[in-house]
């Protein structure tokens, strides 16, 4: 699905806060990337989400060169991948309207769009909050739609940075439950955490950064506070 | 030409002319006449009035500065000179008048009276220095008189219009130069309070109105606006004029010219800086 | 009298909002591409400079294009309310560009990657920025407006002040202001800050109670 | 000839800089005052709208306050550049007001609420606040000064262009219109975009490269 | 120390989030407050924080009755008190001037102020960021900060929303041990969290909010993911 090679990226052009890294994910995938704070967690979940031009390297797409391709058939990939911002980010105004724009900037009719996010909504027993103003709702009810917006249109490649942050126990189970429904759709996932029981719970490879670098560790390696 | 048919006569002309309300009730009666004909009159200074017939921006116009019409005829801009009204300058000032303007035997003594007085530091005058009709004159009258009030204290260049020079004399007790008619209407609009007509009616006083065709305007907008000026050097037009603002302002504000010989001469003397 | 007020008024108000929705064409969108986070701050300032050019600048200049020997001289239009329509939606781009730029900016910072996660393209980004623009960008026409409306300059020089045609209400002003009338003049400029104002509340009804 | 002209530009600057400083000591505490998410919408948006107040009513108005005869003539400040000052500082509060109030609203929202659960008093609120607001306060005087130089009804009417006391550029620009000196006054015109433009590209400098 | 006295909290005046709740925190206790979602954390934590003012109830504060004090009085109190927010805010610019604000504006001389920051930073291994802009740091680290901004000018009530939210486990366990310190100089903590390990770690009462109640519960009836 995704491939990064020889990947740099340095905000400042002098700090590298990734140093040549390869890594490929393949469809339906899982792949955590833990790592200590300020390690490049988000910079690299940007980067494979296709936002972040990194400094050096290439990010191939399907074996397509993403970067290096014209201004439409990056638009054609893009649309198949979103991320998800580790601090939920939402427009102004009601839940519904957030949770059209995904749809509405696809294509989609609107009244197909409404059934759809009618129908997970109420999955996740958030129906009731549909009208609200997204200032009014809580951080752990901000966090929840933010992922279950990212999922709407289906994408391809779904990237979280600490999706399960702000939330309760139940919503965290909830989570997990519907992103391994996710994955059983052929989707492709890549999750950023610092919870270990997260990965253990969902299965997947995982790889910690560290100093600029990427390796992959054992699971059962990791300790809990 | 302009919409729906209606013939549109550009014409320029100066601010304080305008303001007095005769070009919009002369062109009114005019276009009874002619009702497919509308007389755009676009009131601006002296200066820029001519400039704008310079430009070929007007097919008529309406002024009252000889000396600046003059350079304009020799340029071939503007043509068929007719003087339609005229009337006098005033010397207007403080109702206690500190320079004793009233008592002067005639018009050098007047404005020597200003000068002394002024030295004295008993009075103010105010020049508009904006090279208007107005403003000529006055430099005209300082020439004769052989003084230089330049960059005295007390004569204050405040390069405003006739009607705002009229105000700011009487707020600061100032003597000033200006046309009758405006004096008048800003007389009986109450903007002024304590500034009287001190010294008036002498012929070096006189302040001639004249109306011109532009070159280059053609076609029948130049036909209407030659029809414009003929009517109001006609007979018919001179009356009008000669009655204009008499109820209002208890005197007539504008004299009719009736094609006298004596004002041309008159104003070939402006134009070459004699005493008229 | 009371029908040449009226036609006064109503002129002034189509030739002022025909400006302002003119200027907002440009303004808009040069405002979106001075948002970019990228080192547009020198070209914000002189917008912001410009925002007081004395209008008889802009006349006069505009003069010098459109009088009949100049270089568009032949379009006819000097003397027309479409001059002053011109003038004024000159006069008034750096007012409306740099106003709306305060918001375009805030909001594109704070929701532009947020559209881009999302799949949006650069169109879409646009359209969601000036989206949620609105209030801001509506404040800033409303500036816009008020300044064409309320300027002189332009409306006097390329306008011509023409009884019936191009007299608007500051020219109508300005001529009563010159025949001394200044209890009329005020009442006029009263009369026309009160239209501004209604216009104002109107559109706040649109906007909603704050931003 | 130069020298008039260097006393014009200085009298100017200072003249408008002067009413610029002045409005901004009443409208930048109006403008926090506003900030308050409550319903100040109506407010703000009769500010935008006496954005482009006509500069010849402000004039006619403090006119008919400070002439002999009139309320406050006994100051003696009527065509004075005093007079200047406070005409042009009524006339530039409402722009003044309305723009800081879009980055005072803003970084009230953002961060006011973060200073008083660090022990903030309602004064050091305001201060932060306002502390955080200066670049885009710094445009919004800029264009307040922009303003106030490019206006010509104010400087006219109660100033009355004195040449060598009240004259200032844009009246000195009107009295070469009237001669029909076009070229004269354009050229005058370019000077002063000239000027605000330099203290816009000054200001800029303090201000940092974006905002 | 804080005393709340049927405190009821409603945002639109039809729904109350909290209902008549009562609870004290003496000096130098440790209170945790958990709860799902959307429970009302952030809510009483704002109240306790003196930040929100309840629909109805008294918060005394040392017995006096906080909301019925001159401000005088109240910003005397507020100097005492400092609310921790759950999403991380800072002041635009430097991570120095950001610490610099609670010392100034209670009037600590800058000399002074400096000393104890960067004791604060060397110790906690942050000094080279400290000229750092904060908008260029990541979620963790401005986590870390966020909490030690808050001690800096030592309040003898600090209220902590979701303190280890975004912080790895190395962090998380220096935060831990720092507010453990912070306890034993006689300081108290209120606390929000979703990890039950949080309060296990350290000891101390934990409230469960639900349905706008608060009921004390065992600790060790709380399981993780
Ligand atoms: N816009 C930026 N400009 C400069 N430096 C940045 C920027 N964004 C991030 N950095 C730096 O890049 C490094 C990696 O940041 P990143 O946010 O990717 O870390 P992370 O692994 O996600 O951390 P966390 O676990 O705290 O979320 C950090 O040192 C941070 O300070
Ligand atoms: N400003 C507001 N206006 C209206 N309702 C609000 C507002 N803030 C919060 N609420 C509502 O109050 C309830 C409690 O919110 P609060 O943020 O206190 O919950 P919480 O327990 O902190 O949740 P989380 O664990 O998700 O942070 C929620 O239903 C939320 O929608
Ligand atoms: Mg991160
Ligand atoms: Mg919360």
């Amino acid at each position: 699905m995704i491939k990064l090679c020889g990947v740099s990226h340095s905000y400042d052009g002098r700090r590298f806060i990734l140093q040549n890294i390869d890594l490929e994910v393949g469809k339906g995938q899982i792949v955590f990337i833990m790592g200590p704070n300020g390690s490049g967690k988000t910079t690299i979940l940007k980067i494979m989400g296709l936002l972040l031009k990194p400094t050096k390297g290439r990010i191939l797409f399907e074996d397509r060169d993403y970067w290096s391709l014209r201004e439409r058939e990056r638009l054609e990939i893009r649309r198949r991948v979103i991320y998800v911002h580790e601090k939920p980010l939402f427009f102004p105004g009601t839940v519904i309207e957030n949770m059209l724009y995904p749809l509405y900037i696809r294509g989609y009719h609107r009244e197909e769009a409404l059934e759809l996010i009618n129908k997970m909504l109420e999955e996740n027993g958030l129906i009731n909050i549909i009208d609200k103003r997204v200032d009014e709702l809580s951080s752990g009810t901000l966090q929840i739609l933010s992922i279950l917006r990212a999922m709407l249109p289906t994408p391809d490649l779904l990237l979280l940075d600490e999706p399960l942050t702000h939330l309760d126990l139940e919503n965290q189970l909830k989570i997990i439950k519907i992103l391994k429904q996710y994955l059983s759709m052929g989707k492709t996932l890549i999750v950023s955490t610092h919870n270990p029981l997260f990965p253990r719970r969902m299965g997947g490879r995982i790889y910690e950064l560290n100093n600029g670098s990427l390796r992959e560790i054992d699971p059962n390696s990791l300790k809990t506070i | 030409t302009g919409n729906w048919g209606v013939v549109r006569v550009r014409a320029t002309t100066t601010t304080s002319l305008y303001a007095t309300g005769l070009l919009d009730y002369l062109s009114n009666k005019y276009m009874k006449q002619h009702p497919d004909t509308r007389i755009d009159f676009m009131p601006v200074g002296s200066g820029e009035a001519l400039r704008r017939a310079g430009d070929g921006e007007a097919c008529l116009v309406l002024v009252h500065a000889p000396s600046l019409e003059k350079e304009y005829i020799d340029r071939g801009v503007i043509y068929y000179h007719r003087i339609f009204a005229y009337n006098y300058f005033v010397i207007v000032g403080p109702g206690n008048d500190p320079a004793h303007v009233s008592n002067a035997t005639n018009i050098v003594d007047a404005m020597k009276k200003i000068y002394n007085a002024g030295e004295a530091g008993k009075a103010k005058f105010i020049s508009r220095g904006d090279n208007s009709g107005t403003n000529v004159r006055e430099l005209m009258l300082w020439k004769k008189t052989g003084l230089d009030p330049n960059d005295r204290k007390w004569y204050i260049v405040s390069g405003t219009g006739m009607g705002q020079t009229l105000v700011m004399a009487d707020q600061m007790n100032a003597y000033t130069l200006s046309d009758k008619a405006t004096y008048l209407k800003y007389l009986a609009s109450n903007r002024i309070h304590n500034l009287k007509i001190l010294y008036s009616n002498d012929t070096a006083l006189i302040n001639i109105y004249s109306a011109y065709l532009v070159k280059g305007c053609n076609g029948k907008e130049l036909e209407r606006a030659k029809g414009f000026i003929d009517f109001i050097t006609s007979s018919r037009g001179q009356e009008l004029i000669a009655s204009y603002g008499v109820e209002l302002y208890g005197e007539p504000l504008f004299y009719p010219a009736n094609n006298k010989t004596s004002l041309a001469d008159t104003w070939s003397k402006l134009v070459k800086g004699l005493d008229p | 009298m009371m029908d040449e007020l009226l036609g006064i008024i109503t002129r002034s108000i189509i030739i002022s909002g025909t400006a302002t929705l003119l200027a907002s064409t440009w303004s808009i969108p040069l405002a979106y591409r001075l948002s970019h986070k990228t080192r547009a701050g020198y070209i914000r300032s002189i917008l912001e400079a410009l925002v007081g050019v004395p209008t008889v600048l802009i006349g006069l200049l505009l003069y010098m294009i459109l009088c009949s020997q100049c270089p568009l001289g032949l379009l006819g239009i000097l003397y027309t309310p479409i001059a002053i329509v011109i003038g004024e939606a000159i006069l008034v781009t750096p007012l409306i560009t740099a106003v709306s730029l305060y918001e375009i900016s805030r909001v594109r910072a704070r929701y532009g990657e947020l559209a881009q996660s999302l799949g949006a393209s650069d169109r879409q980004v646009m359209e969601v920025v000036l989206k949620y623009s609105i209030p801001g960008i509506i404040g800033a026409l409303l500036m816009g407006f008020s300044r064409a409306i309320g300027e002189l300059g332009v409306a006097l020089i390329v306008g011509g002040n023409i009884k019936g045609y191009t007299r608007v209400m500051t020219t109508a002003i300005a001529l009563e202001v010159s025949r001394g009338e200044y209890e009329e003049a005020i009442l006029l400029g009263l009369l026309l800050l009160l239209i501004v104002a209604v216009i104002a509340v109107g559109l706040r009804m649109i906007r909603g109670g704050r931003d």
